[in-house]
Formats: structure tokens, sequence, C-alpha cells
């Protein structure tokens, strides 16, 4: 019978991120007073990161259909067809909370989190970007933070070998308690050979790959595990760590799995990694799972259901796996050294069982975990927007060499060399535009193809006016990328606001949904996929609405590209529109 | 010219070396770092860049006692050709089959940028396409690439004339100023003493092409094609 | 006076380095060697000559400097 | 049983990490800092409960692994 030890109280609830309604939600859902674990899981996937409760409605306004839309929005990236059989799979994704308390880490399992997300396509990554807001760059950890975060973007992506050829840092005293650290990463694939989450068949084994699961990253409730001693001299901390070397390991032992024809459906243990990582490939293939826990590969001794369902342990992957090529696929990860264990099967029964020392630990119904997850429409409004100034109301500058040195010595406009030349732009040898152009452009293999790239927001616009400001970073990067001779294809966007509560933040986000989608729709440049960052404040002061757009363009041949460096003297400098 | 590219737990720029190696006329294969043989026949073995093992205790110590370093050992033993690129610099010294080791940047900073060399020496398997004194333009990736020796030891490469390269600025200046990590006496890369072994931090490999940045790395492969 | 700061990780903290190093004494043979943590010792000079002045010097650089103390413990022990 | 290896740089030679620690702590404003020299500590449980036993597959472990005995010392402790 399952466990019912400790008892739910409010406070473990409130703990556990879930409102008292959607509490009784659950519960009239189960038919029963959930276990510690269940409520473990449902806090997982009822939280706005996994559920998008409040994004939801707004996201399905976007355009994401193309005719060379492989794979839009729900998948662990985006693919788009860049042809000769060829996919172009990308995907940017945020990691500012973990970055401000610590940022080397922070920053290093962000970007291993998404060269996950684009290798469990099938994809081998070629190109990483980021984009990066601090605060106000006198603001006593600014410094710490900026070195820190900008280490750690380099030591994951320069160890694990991908380029790293563009991005964007901006500061802003809006930041200063909570810093944004987007990271994108870009990968191609056989345009026939991409590999999805959804399970088939049933009574396959669910395999776990890749590294040991710890106490990493479980949140909030840890006094809720029967093991955390509360005297312990030392709070458990929550930090993740990266090792880009075990990412590595992964990618070569994936794709060579993947190549024998092995993988039925493959998903990358992320956020409440074997929490949500199992219940989106049963889900999505209409197919109970039953896992057992005593056979993950832990790293520490004594972990409870609770916690291995919550670990956010890095550098892991959950699979379905073709039962006839058990050994095959055992051989590949133990050449790469890695771990490789059964930990459970798919069924017909749509429910999803964790059984831990013999015992159920958790019984659910799979498909309504994600489908019944709470929906906000949120109250939104639109603050007054800022009366526009009349040009002729600036004054003129006194001289303009004095203001261009001024603005050349601002912060943002300043030479971002310090930050780019801590990243390897170079590996692979197919950086034909390295950074410091308008859009970076990576060489697809041998050529001729190129793909350009580039992530574009102006948070003040967005502040100013959302809907504008949300059209502008679209345009941004469409015109980043023309610039280089690119044809835009498709975006990715990560959208970083504050509190949705809030209705005026509310109305940021909608109205930069809204920007955005409206230029995307213009310019036949549809979402592929995205991440959205809510709750970005501290003390009730929220950032600038942020909403980073990550552009993807191909160049057919990447010999023939433009650069922003003039060629000679004596030439004509022509401005084109308005 | 058979070349065998090793793979190590954690290499990454394997592949950029085998495309230069191909390029210049090399007939490549690959070899595993379990393996206790090279693929018969090879005349260069190859340690690429990268982090085998993560770097994690020292930069290319676990790799240096990895099966196939007895076969590599042997085969420089034999006279046969070694070419270690940053990574495999640092496998090579901790190897032992070259001297030294490489110690963290100056600025403790992962540097990634083109760099100058001044090519020192250009009688060798590795570098007879160049010619003593040329200044070519590669790049850099690295966060430790501070070669560091005894007194005694850079006594003996200088005076047998065992610096393969040096970091200089664009008009061919050797100068701490041109040096980027701070090794001694601007030591970009150095031979074993019967210069059949090359260890370099510099990335020849990613300077092959005129649309990515150039082809003052070329020298290095076609030297070695034709060897 | 000569101290030695000795920092090391966490308990719970992943250890990429001493993972590493388990698996490349195991591959080199060397038998009986159960986990692996890497930590970093500091070899450090302080003019002072007062213990409690030192003290407070490198505990000031144990917090702003040496040590994470997100992810990282630190010791201090001054020699006699 | 519980080790500690610790393996510092043998004197004299070049220590760029400690001398950038220097550096970092006085930009940092902290005073009264000399040299400062990095080194590294491992902690290993050592399966073999035999005192002589356990240090010898340390020395081994360190002659052929944790030391880089060209540039560095080690130093064995076991717990009791
Ligand atoms: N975080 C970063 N990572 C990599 N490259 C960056 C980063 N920030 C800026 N860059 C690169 O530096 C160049 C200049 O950046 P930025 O000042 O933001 O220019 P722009 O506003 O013209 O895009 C761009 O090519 C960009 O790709």
């Amino acid at each position: 019978m399952i466990p019912n030890e400790p008892k739910i109280t409010p406070e473990l609830v409130a703990e556990h991120g879930l409102k008292p309604d959607e509490y009784e939600r659950f519960v009239a859902l189960i038919g029963r007073e959930p276990t510690i674990t269940e409520l473990g899981i449902v806090s997982a996937m009822w939280n706005e990161h996994c559920s998008y409760k409040s994004s939801r409605l707004h996201l399905k306004t976007l355009p994401t259909k193309a005719p060379w839309v492989i794979q839009g929005p729900g998948e662990n990236a985006g693919v788009i067809d860049i042809g000769d059989g060829l996919a172009c799979v990308f995907k940017m994704e945020s990691h500012n909370h973990p970055s401000y308390i610590e940022p080397y880490q922070g920053a290093t399992t962000g970007v291993g989190g998404i060269l996950r997300d684009v290798f469990t396509m099938g994809a081998r990554p070629v190109a990483a970007l980021n984009a990066l807001r601090f605060g106000s760059p006198d603001h006593p950890k600014t410094h710490h933070l900026v070195a820190g975060v900008v280490a750690g973007i380099g030591g994951y992506g320069n160890s694990f070998g991908v380029p790293t050829v563009g991005g964007s840092v901006g500061f802003h005293s809006r930041y200063d308690g909570n810093i944004l650290v987007n990271a994108m990463a870009v990968g191609i694939a056989k345009a026939d050979e991409i590999f999805y989450a959804k399970a088939t068949g049933v009574g396959n084994p669910i395999v776990y790959l890749g590294s040991k699961t710890g106490r990493d990253g479980i949140h909030g409730a840890t006094m809720a595990s029967a093991e955390f001693d509360e005297n312990s001299e030392e709070k458990r901390p929550t930090v993740q760590v990266g090792d880009p070397f075990a990412e590595k390991l992964l990618l070569e032992a994936c794709l060579e799995l993947m190549a024998s024809g092995s993988v039925i459906a493959i998903q990358d243990m992320g956020a409440a990694g074997l929490t949500c990582s199992a219940v989106e490939m049963g889900a999505k293939g209409d197919l109970g799972i039953e896992l057992d826990l005593d056979a993950v590969p832990c790293r520490e001794e004594g972990m409870s259901a609770y916690e291995m369902m919550l670990s956010e342990s890095q550098e892991r992957m959950l699979m379905v796996l073709d039962p006839d090529k058990h050994d095959i696929a055992e051989a590949i990860f133990r050449k790469w050294g890695l771990d490789f264990a059964v930990i459970g099967k798919t069924t017909d029964t749509l429910r999803f069982v964790v059984r831990h020392k013999g015992e159920v630990m958790a019984d659910l119904p799979i498909k309504e975990l994600g489908d019944e997850a709470p929906l906000y429409d949120r109250p939104h409004i639109q603050n007054a927007f800022e009366p526009v100034l009349p040009p002729e109301t600036v004054a003129a500058p006194m001289a303009n060499g004095e203001a261009l040195v001024k603005l050349v010595g601002t912060p943002d406009l300043s030479s971002k060399r310090w930050v780019w030349e801590q990243y390897d732009h170079l590996i692979l040898g197919n950086t034909v535009q390295t950074p410091g152009g308008d859009a970076a452009i990576v060489r697809v293999g041998d050529g001729p193809k190129g793909l350009a790239m580039t992530t574009d927001v102006t948070p003040r616009y967005c502040e100013a006016d959302p809907v504008e400001g949300g059209k502008q970073a679209v345009a941004e990067a469409w015109r980043n990328i023309t610039a280089v001779g690119g044809l835009p294809l498709a975006v990715t966007d990560n959208l970083n606001f504050g509190n949705p509560e809030k209705p005026d933040v509310m109305g940021q986000f909608v109205g930069c949904i809204r920007g955005i989608g409206e230029a995307c729709r213009a310019l036949d440049f549809p979402v592929v996929s995205g991440n959205v960052s809510l709750y970005n404040e501290t003390q009730g002061r929220s950032i600038l609405p942020t909403p980073t757009i990550g552009g993807v363009g191909l160049l057919d041949d990447v010999r023939v590209h433009a650069t922003v460096a003039f060629k000679g003297v004596g030439e004509t400098l022509i401005l084109i529109g308005e | 010219m058979k070349a065998a590219v090793i793979t190590f737990p954690g290499s990454n720029r394997d592949g950029d070396v085998a495309r230069a190696l191909r390029q210049a006329g090399a007939t490549v294969v690959s070899a595993w770092h379990a393996d206790h043989d090279l693929p018969a026949g090879t005349d260069l073995a190859v340690l690429p860049g990268g982090f085998s093992y993560g770097d994690y205790l020292r930069c290319g110590a676990i790799a240096s006692r990895a099966p196939i370093m007895d076969a590599v050992r042997a085969h420089a033993g034999r006279g046969g050709l070694v070419l270690g690129i940053c990574n495999g610099f640092q496998i090579l010294c901790e190897s032992g089959l070259l001297p030294g080791v490489l110690m963290r940047n100056a600025d403790l900073h992962f540097i990634c940028r083109r760099q100058h060399l001044k090519v020192a020496r250009a009688d060798t398997a590795f570098t007879n396409r160049y010619h003593v004194g040329q200044v070519i333009d590669v790049c850099i990736a690295h966060g430790e690439g501070n070669y560091v020796c005894d007194e005694e030891t850079l006594h003996e490469l200088e005076s047998e004339g065992r610096v393969a390269f040096r970091y200089c600025d664009a008009a061919g200046n050797v100068s701490r100023a041109a040096n980027p990590n701070g090794s001694l006496n601007d030591i970009a890369g150095v031979f074993s003493e019967d210069l059949n072994v090359l260890g370099m931090m510099p990335h020849p490999e990613n300077l092959i092409d005129d649309l990515v940045g150039g082809v003052d790395g070329r020298g290095l492969f076609e030297s070695l094609a034709a060897a | 006076m000569k101290a030695r700061v000795t920092v090391t990780l966490k308990q719970g903290v992943l250890d990429p380095q001493g993972k590493a190093i388990e698996g490349g004494l195991k591959s080199l043979g060397i038998e009986g060697i159960g986990t692996v943590r890497q930590g970093k010792v500091f070899d450090i000079e302080v003019e002072s000559a007062d213990k409690a002045k030192a003290e407070s010097v490198l505990r000031d650089a144990c917090e702003r400097l040496l040590a994470n103390t997100v992810i990282e413990n630190y010791r201090i022990e001054l020699a006699e």
C-alpha cells in the first residue's frame, strides 16, 4: 500500500509552491491524499517552469508553422529544414536564478541543459550563443557576477567542444538583484533522423543514461525528506555543478546509440529530472510508465524516492530502448564510461507508478499530470505609456564628437571582446563570422551552406511599449541575419519577465508576445522553440521586460556573405530605410 | 603519410585536425585511447586538442596514462612522428615525451583569439613548408598554455634549437606583450631531442581555409603529409 | 606567519574532478580506492604576527575570494 | 579508511595561479597578505583497513597519477 508518511500539511503544500486551490485540484484528481513523493511530483509538474500555467494561453497565439518547420514548440528543441536532407535544431533557455546564486555553476548548467536539449533530438551541436543582462556596473555584486557567468559559459562550452559564436551583454540597475543568463544552442541533424520524446510500445525498457543521481537542486521542501537532518552542520546546497566532460561523453554515446537504431524515444532530464522526463515520455505516447527506483544509479547513499524524483543532477538522459538492442546500447555506454541502467518499463495502464524498496511511492494518472495542470488567464493591464518626446524638445548635443565618445563609453556599447575571448569561438573550424559582426555565421559541414544566428532584444523599448518592443526585437534579429546575407528562417525565444501575478507585469508579457507574434507573422519568421522565465524580481521590483529573440537564418552559399568592416578607402556609403 | 588521430574521452578537436591532415593529402585513421596499439603502418601519431578527462586533475595527466600512450612512446622511440596540439601538448608533457609543464595562463582566463607565431625552426618534418623567422597567423584557445620548465631544461631547449614556435606580434616582434599566457621565453611549441615529437599550444588546424580566417596553419600539415 | 587554507566541496555537491580521478586510478589498475573528492590548499604568508589579526585577514580572504562559500567549506590553520 | 593527500608545488617552481590570487586579494583591498602558493588536496576512501597497505596504495596513486613529481611534492595522511 502507499505509505502515507509524513502527513501532508498546508505548510508542506505551501513549501512546494502549490496554492491551496491547486492542491485541492490535485486531491480531487487522484481521489485521495497524496504521498510526499506524489506531492513532490505534482509540485514539479505544476510549477510555472514545467506547466507554463501563466503563459500557455498567450504562447498559443505565436505563429509556429511554415513549410520549412519540421518541429515547432513542444519538443526539446525546434527543428527546421535547411535543405540537402539536413535539419537545424535549436532552442534557447534561461538559467537566471541559479546564476545569481552561483554565477559560475549557474551558467555552466544553463549551457549544459540547452546543449542536451539539442543533442537529445539527434543533432550534433555546432554553435552556442548567449544573452546576458547584469545590474549596474557600479553595483557591488556586478563584477563578481559578470566574471563568474562568463567564465562558466566558457568553461562548459569550451570543454564540451562547441564554438560560442555570439550573444549580447547589457547592464541596467533593474537587473541588480536578478541577472539574466539565456543560453542558446544550435545543432545539425539529418532531417529524417530526428529523435522525439514520445514513447511507443508496451513493455519496452526505460533506460537511465549518463551521470549518477545526487541531491542536487532539490528545492524548497528538503526538510520533508526523512534523511535530512536539520541540525546538520551545513544546509545542503541546492546548487548543481556542471560536468562538461560527462556531457561530452553523453553526446558521443547518444549519437552513437541513435545511429545504431536502438532508441525508440529519448528525453533529457532537465528541470525536475526524472519526474518530468518520465511523465512526458509516457503522456506523449499515451502509455503508462513504471519506475523501479532501486535501479537508479545514485551518487549518494540513502536517497529517498522523493529525492530521486526531484533531483536535478545534470548530464542525465532517459530513453525508451528497443528491447532487442539492449546489449548494443549497453556496450556503447560502457565504452564511454557512463552509467546505464534499466529502471522501468512502459505499460498500457496510463498510470505513472514509482516503486522504491518494494513499495509503491507514487501511483498517478500520467496524462492528467500534464493535461490537468492549472491554466491561468491572469489579469493584465497596460501601464500608461511614457509620453512620446517630440524631437525638438530634446536638446542637440553640444558637440557631436563628445556625444559619440560618451556613447562609445557606455557599458552597453563597449567592446565585448573581454567576454567572447573567453569563449572558444573557433573550434570545429567552421566559424565564418566570429563575434563582432551583426550575426554569427557558421558553415554547415564542408559547405556550401551556412547558418546565420543572433540574439537580440532591447528591454527599454519593451518597457516603454511592450508591443512595439516585442516587434522590434524580432525585427532586429531579422535585420542582423539579413545584414550578413542570410535568409531568416525561424526564431527561438526566451521570455524573461517579473511576477505574472502582477497585472502590469502580465501586461508587459502579453504585450510583448503580441508584438513578437505580429512581427513573426509579418516576416514569415515562425517561433519553433522557446522558454519562459517569470518571477524575475527582487524585493518587489521586477526586471525590465526582456523577451530575448534568437534568430536563425540560412546562407545557401556561405562564401557569399557580408561583414561590417569597410573594405577600402573612398567607398560609397548608402543609407537604406526610413 | 598515414596519420593516426587518437581520441581520448574529452578530446574535441580530433575532427578538426583530421580534416586538416586530410586536406593536406595525408591518410587519416582514428585510434582509441584504450587501444594498446597504433593502427598498422602509422607514420604520425596525433594527440588532438580538447579536455581529455575534463582536464580535471592536471591537463593531460589522466590521458597520459592511457593504454595507447605506451604505443605512442614506443612509436616515438623508433623515431616515429608524434604531434600534440594544445591538450595533446599537455599530454606529451605529462607523459614525459616532452619536457616541461603547461600551467594556468598568467591572467587565469581561458583565451581564444588569433595569434601570431614566429617559426623558430624550419628544417623539421613538421615545419619545412615554413621558413625560419616567418610570422604565421593561427589561433589559440586554451586556459593552461603557460609553458614552464626548469632553467637547465630551458637552456637545453634553447641551445639545441628545440623551440618550434614563439608568440609574437603581427610584425614578428617576440615580446611579453605578444605573449598571451606568460609562457617562458614566449615558447608556443617545442620539439623532442630527435625532432620527431612536436608539442604546441596554438591550433594550426583551425586555419586551413580562407573562408574561416586564413591558411597559415596549412604549412604544418603539408610538411607532415610530405614527410 | 605562515598559514594553510584548505578549501573543500560541501557534502553532496557533485565533484566532477574527483569522479574523473577515481576513474583514472581504476584504469591504471590501482586497486582499493573508493571515492575521491578534490579540494584546494593555499599556503599563505601573512604579514601580521598577531594570530587573531592574521586569522581575521584570512577569513576575509576566504569569504571574498579563496572559497566559493555557496558550495565550498574552508578551514584556516596557522603555523605556530 | 579515510585519507588525505596534499599535493603542493615544489619550492622554486613558478606558481602563476598563486601569483594571480595574490593580485586578486590585493585588488580586493585585503591587506597584509604575502606570497600565496596553491596546491591540491584529495580526500580519498581507501578500502583497506591496514594502514601500511593503505599507505602503499596511496603512494602508488601519487607517484603514478595524483602528483606530477617533476614539479610537485605530495604528502599522505591517514585518518586514525
Ligand atoms: N555574451 C556574448 N557571447 C558571445 N558573443 C557576444 C556576447 N555578447 C556580445 N557578443 C558579440 O559581440 C558583438 C557585439 O555585441 P553587441 O555590443 O551586443 O553588438 P550588437 O548590438 O551590434 O549586436 C556581437 O557580434 C556579439 O555576437
